[in-house]
């Protein structure tokens, strides 16, 4: 399945994008998708930082399973305030 | 009725009209945090600041917390006011006014929103120097990508 | 150079430009108390406030607490603003605005002037209600006068 | 020596007035002046409540020796905020 990604702040600019659509086998997890992800793009972020996804705006752990038409967007280390 | 306002902006906050939402007869005290972009980051002039935001994220997270504080503080008036874009020196970034009978809840439970706002909800600050620029809470060394990294693990 | 002011008056009280006075490019917290005649109080509506203040000697009282807490918390700036006189229902009758680089210390510094405010300062507040009034912190058990005590004491 | 004594607030009104002249012998003592105050007026407050005093705006304790010009006032129970 194709999904739709969404980069914020530090990621947006190693990206070089704001989205952009990754595919990943159907049953894939969100470990599966960064590492699709990281593939892609291999500046986003050195392999021992763990890339943060929230799945429809909740953060999601490494084993959540996405479905097609999920809004996931990659988070990195926030600094509201 | 509990109060609660949550505002995600680009246009200037008026600390005032937030801190106004949350006054009513039964409140006693209020305590108001106003954020501000300061001039210097760790020892080096800042020039602005831009906050990014994953906005409907970033709302209920922050509607999570103020569900969390009540029920921790007994607090019932909450309001919250986020500026994002740019941001220049001594501006206003973050306003949280919190309105209780007491004045001991009200400190708590405003120093805690800024707290957990801080640690989760899905707002960037870039600081901007007059050589430079970096994303707040992205450590250049641990973040550093693949390539830069390599080469700051290869040093003696 | 620290910032303070130390005001008490007879007017309404602007928390805005009392916090104006402590927003400084260096500091990116600032902490705002507001202190409120509240509706209820111990269960009795409450009409009005009356507030009475020995001024000199609580300007000196508040100097000295800006003195402790900024040897304490390492903050500089600090804007106190007391009413007195008669305070309505809602109306503001203190503002504390305390500001520093962090917000922990703003916040910490704010929470202690205010405490420490209400042990030392000599202030009273004097509660008005439908069929009375007393003057706070003098409970009225412990602070009978003479014959009113004895009158209490007899009970069994 | 004759001194000069401010009350306020609750004080105030229980002894009906603002200032009073309250005569003690020289050298006396802040629990001199107020044991002379209370004769003055006994429904100030009980026997068993202690009455502050500051002494030229500074809370004073019961030894502090008065002195003739010495700004004396009788601090009830404080309740500012």
């Amino acid at each position: 399945m194709q999904l739709e990604v969404r980069f914020f702040a530090l990621y947006r600019e190693r990206a070089g994008r704001s989205t952009a659509t990754v595919g990943v086998p159907d049953g894939a997890t969100v470990a599966d998708l960064t590492s699709a992800v990281r593939r892609l793009y291999p500046r986003l972020a050195p392999p021992e930082v763990n890339i943060v996804v929230a799945v429809n705006a909740e953060y999601a752990d490494a084993g959540t399973v996405l479905r097609p038409g999920d809004e996931i967007c990659l988070i990195p280390p926030v600094s509201g305030g | 009725m509990p109060y609660e306002m949550i505002e995600i902006t680009h246009q200037p906050l008026d600390p005032e009209q937030v801190t106004a939402q949350v006054r009513r007869d039964a409140n006693g005290a209020v305590v108001t945090f106003l954020g501000a972009t300061r001039l210097y980051s760790e020892g080096k002039k800042v020039v602005r600041l831009e906050y990014e935001a994953y906005e409907d994220m970033a709302r209920r997270k922050l509607a999570e917390i103020c569900q969390e504080i009540r029920a921790e503080f007994g607090i019932e008036d909450i309001a919250i006011a986020h500026r994002i874009g740019r941001v220049d020196i001594g501006q206003i970034s973050l306003v949280v006014a919190v309105a209780s009978p007491h004045r001991k809840e009200a400190f708590l439970a405003c120093h805690q929103i800024v707290d957990r706002l801080k640690e989760t909800v899905p707002i960037w600050k870039k600081e901007f120097f007059e050589d430079g620029s970096r994303w707040v809470a992205c450590d250049d060394h641990y973040f550093a990508p693949p390539g830069a990294a390599a080469r700051q693990q290869a040093r003696p």
